[in-house]
């Protein structure tokens, strides 16, 4: 890790939203084909509106707190933090509606959907986690729902296709390319083209373009947002010393940075060692946004491969590449052997089964404590995205 | 001479543009398509630089592209093909952004001697980065419109591209059809109505009757999957090639 | 369902303390070995002596907000009430901490534990679902967990078998009797009797010997409380007219009725028809208490047969019986095809999964809403004992 | 006679109380070991009646209960079979709540001929209602003490039992055990402390020297996983008597 950048000089402002071509710094944009820009121009515009309209604002708040069971707990890993020597809190979005922090997003789109007139919503999904949020939200809001699932996918996590079809939706199988999440995208977006008039693309993570990336993360904030008042009560310093988060798209992390980006802590971005597009990409364009993504030196996308299927993903959020390059975030990447590891060690010492997703950053956590690399007596907050209950025949198999 | 000038005299010639596809490096032999499609009576040709991740190509396209892709085809490869022979119409390269914004890409094309370059996943509003190695390079960036651009955006768009306007004809990825759309018509109509820069229409353009249908509308014609559907399917280039003269034939004898 | 008993009459001092005996009524007692009466009797004074305690309170309160997840949503069902013509709340335990209501109780015990020096959680469990709540509290707690699950059980519910063992529990294979939920019942109590010197029988229902039945009661009564608080919130009326929860042992319900005993709500517990020992049992002693007990005609104990596992129980808590007996509660059953028909209507109106187990008090109101046992208009509260992910799999054979 | 007036005549005679223990039913000929019992020099002896869910009962126990479930054995069948067979010593009943609480079960008892009742999981707290109809029915209900129950308690059980008062050796179910449990004699010293009913030990006595060792300080032993663990490995009821008449031996030689 680098040394603490100058925080006060570059904080101010961060995070806040992107200039109007939709750029953080060099990356975002709106790498759409002509035909999807007035859709994704509309997203923009409803979106614009409605953040502005206290209206829209609390019907989500009272969908979040009445229905998605927001705000999420705060709670102290003692057991572990004193086996690590420092001070560990984790944030529950694993005890969210559906079982991770996707469907804080998904609930405002698909509000915003309706508010739009749309009634159909279109997903691409990796592991089923943003599928079945979008087929939740369909099946709250009356709306129909399609969702796009690699056939590899849909052969790995079948439990989480019967889930999506139980609440209504329409799981596509995409037999394209890897047959993997990154497909999903292009399969979705394809069939956006074709549908915008009815239908509304409703992205799982902080990559698409332009409004996408921010909106994203202005809908995943509140886990952020709740976590610093939450911390305030809970730490004699109100703000921890890191902060930290798995990234796959980087939605958690996202929502989870807002909340601390203009404090002192360090934010910590934790890949999969498979999928780390900012340590082994480059700079490219992918899904209608340009940031870091993994490819070859011809500059076709790599796959990501990683334990964790939402972390199966070669692209990053524009905005990630964005704090990095500045140095107010910084990326690490974890492998699969302590992942499965720090689900183990989390179930034991906390009793909460973890989703692999999540354990990344409880790998990292336990890595920098144990090299030292987090010194001791650290405060640490770490998102823990979502719940390991979809990833246990998985861990069965590894056992 | 440019893609401009070259598609304005074939239109002053008042001969409908026809520009068929082919997937660079989707066979060995490839390159025996661009003979044929110029002995078919071919305008210019589209070349399309596989990319992993096509995502405004339908299920044809993309099996083309994996195929080459599979074939171990990278821009270079087709490029250094193209060194190897001669053709005496224009040569277009299709590919997307994450390709087309690498460094140097454009003077690649030129030196391969491609002219024109159309990049679907970058709309109007990204295209200033990629206008200028274009520019600077010599290569002619055609640029898109689809049937949901707002009309007030058609004079921007046409002005700002090079060689023709790329008119999609419909709501949808590349891919055969059964009818050509009647947006497409409409798209054409509007763009003309905002320029007299040639306007070629794209996607869909299966079969002798489309082009013919198109024609009427817009100064020249893309043809693509149905080429690379039968290419897929086992046909050789020279009955590939003999398609795209059953539409030159078409497109020659339309009634005005 | 009878008419409303004179509620005012009978409903002061409900659902308090039983006699000293353990009695509600004639239900409950003490009907164990010698051998175990002396740790019956610890574990009661200690509870006695912890429940007064206000450092205890706190210390649970601390849990259950900030580990698992409380206070859990009320969500108003707008979609199935709207089509069912009344109003319909959820009272959402599937959003509490391992899935189910089940984590109150065993949080509560297992502190109850470490405070008496014990070492050692035991533990019987069915479906899982208790032995995972069990297995989390002891990791929680750094204490050991052994968990008595039917070979049969074992065998239906492999998942759960290694979230246990994930979370450090050791899983006892019961190979007596009929393999299932009461063998488990039988063979943790024998156990309990050569290890009471370090070890503590969380027992995961309203049943056992005294104070477990009234102990388990009061460590779910945060459903009721939190839901009476809720209720008021949400309700015109502040109370709603009919409180509806699925009865296996009857812990959710008895939790949920305590909140609503005394005010003019009609309670209605909803048991599965394979095992409805109110309507089908007959009094008796099974696993340290007299209540209702479904029997053959010579005073065997029967298999109880339900979709759901954890309504596989063939007794019923004691206070239950009484409440029954009273006419404070009414009891009824609902078959296995209305449940899984109710499961994926919640699912499809609401985008909730719920568990096959809370399904049946969903069954129940979608039958009496429909046939005009409730009336138009009805408030109903619904108490959604736990999510549906444990059931997937038993889905989708069905399916 | 009373059982406990025999049993204090047993003792009175310088003898130890041997009860063996029969699961009812647990084969077709099973009064056959009542007869083998007795003729190998029973005191008495006790029948269990089985259930469903004996929670007092280890594996062996368990196994002879479902094994005569399974048979069809029901309470009605085990007195009737009584009715066909005279024996010279008394019978005791030992069974669960749920059955010994039902509406005349006590009356049946003594209706055919047995003249006591072990219930254990009916403790000292909730024996009344118990201890009401078997006194109406002339049947004496036999209580039980544990190595946990405070010794503060022993006197009232003793007052309340009757028959003798049965000491369960251990902090366990039944079933054989390797030695007899330090607990055992530990038990039996406080509660001859406590009363001069007769005390028997019961419960992982399973060789004459686990019978002998017990004797020392108690009035008697009750012996049965050890005799159902060979009856359902396939003794006979003479080798199963054979056992008996070997502890019986062994406490009638056994050092004083
Ligand atoms: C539990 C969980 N955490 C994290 C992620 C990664 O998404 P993001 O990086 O957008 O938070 C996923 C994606 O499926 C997920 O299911
Ligand atoms: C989700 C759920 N609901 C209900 C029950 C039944 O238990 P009780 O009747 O004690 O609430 C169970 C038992 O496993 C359960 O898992």
């Amino acid at each position: 890790m680098r040394d603490a950048p100058a925080v006060d000089r570059i904080r101010a402002g961060q995070m806040a939203e992107p200039s109007t071509a939709g750029r953080f710094g060099g990356f975002g944009g709106r790498f759409v084909p002509e035909s999807l820009v007035p859709a994704c121009q509309e997203v923009e515009r409803a979106f614009r509106e409605a953040w502005a309209d206290p209206r829209f604002r609390g019907q989500l708040d009272r969908l979040l707190a009445g229905y998605a069971g927001r705000p999420t707990a705060l709670t102290p890993a003692w057991r572990l933090s004193g086996d690590l020597g420092i001070t560990l809190l984790l944030k529950r979005e694993d005890l969210a509606h559906t079982g991770s922090h996707k469907i804080n997003n998904v609930l405002g789109q698909a509000l915003l959907a309706r508010r739009m007139g749309k009634t159909r919503l279109i997903a691409e999904t990796g592991a089923g986690q943003h599928g079945v949020a979008t087929a939740t939200a369909a099946a709250l809001l009356g709306m129909r729902a399609t969702v796009f699932m690699g056939q590899r996918d849909i052969e790995r996590q079948a439990l989480n296709v019967f889930r999506m079809e139980m609440l209504g939706a329409e799981v596509v199988p995409v037999t394209s390319g890897s047959r993997t999440l990154k497909d999903s995208c292009n399969e979705a977006m394809r069939h956006w083209v074709g549908a915008v008039e009815d239908s509304y693309y409703c992205i799982g993570s902080v990559m698409g373009p332009h409004p996408y990336p921010w909106m994203v993360r202005e809908f995943q904030r509140v886990i952020g947002d709740e976590a610093r008042t939450q911390c305030a009560t809970e730490l004699p310093a109100a703000v921890p010393d890191y902060v930290v988060a798995c990234v796959g798209g980087g939605s958690n992390a996202a929502g989870t940075f807002a909340g601390f980006v203009d404090t002192s802590a360090r934010l910590i971005g934790v890949e999969a060692a498979g999928g780390a597009a900012m340590t082994d990409g480059a700079v490219g364009v992918l899904h209608g946004f340009r940031s870091r993504v993994l490819q070859d030196d011809q500059g076709q996308i790599a796959e990501a491969h990683s334990v964790a299927a939402g972390l199966d993903y070669p692209g990053i959020g524009p905005e990630h590449a964005h704090l990095g390059e500045l140095g107010r975030a910084t990326y690490v990447t974890v492998g699969d052997d302590e992942v499965v590891a720090a689900v183990h060690r989390l179930a034991r010492s906390e009793g909460i089964l973890c989703a692999l997703e999540s354990a990344h950053a409880v790998a990292w956590v336990i890595r920098a404590a144990e090299s030292g690399e987090l010194p001791p007596g650290a405060t640490v907050l770490l998102t823990l995205s979502g719940r390991g209950d979809k990833d246990m025949s998985a861990l069965m198999e590894l056992a | 001479m440019t893609l401009e000038t070259h598609l304005r005299a074939v239109r002053e010639g008042g001969r409908t543009a026809l520009v068929p596809y082919v997937t660079g490096g989707i066979t060995e032999s490839w390159t025996d398509l661009l003979a044929a499609y110029e002995a078919a009576g071919a305008d210019a040709i589209e070349i399309g630089l596989p990319f992993s991740d096509p995502m405004l190509d339908g299920v044809t396209i993309q099996e083309a592209s994996d195929r080459s892709l599979a074939r171990g085809t990278t821009v270079e490869s087709i490029l250094s093909d193209l060194a190897g022979i001669s053709v005496g119409i224009p040569l277009i390269a299709m590919t997307y952004a994450n390709l087309a914004l690498r460094d140097g890409f454009c003077a690649r094309l030129r030196a391969a001697g491609v002219v024109a370059l159309v990049v679907p996943d970058v709309p109007l509003d990204e295209v200033s980065d990629l206008e200028r190695s274009a520019a600077a390079a010599g290569v002619e960036l055609v640029l898109l419109a689809a049937p949901s651009t707002p009309p007030a955006k058609l004079p921007e768009i046409a002005t700002r591209s090079r060689g023709f306007l790329y008119a999609i004809s419909r709501m949808g990825t590349t891919g055969e059809a059964g009818e050509l759309a009647e947006s497409a018509t409409v798209l054409a109509d509007a763009i003309r109505n905002a320029t007299d820069l040639p306007v070629l229409v794209g996607f869909g353009v299966s079969t002798p009757a489309h082009a013919v249908h198109a024609a009427r509308h817009a100064d020249g014609v893309v043809v693509a999957s149905t080429l690379m559907r039968a290419l897929l399917d086992g046909a050789t280039p020279s009955e590939v090639g003999a398609r795209v003269a059953a539409m030159r034939t078409a497109l020659d004898t339309m009634a005005p």
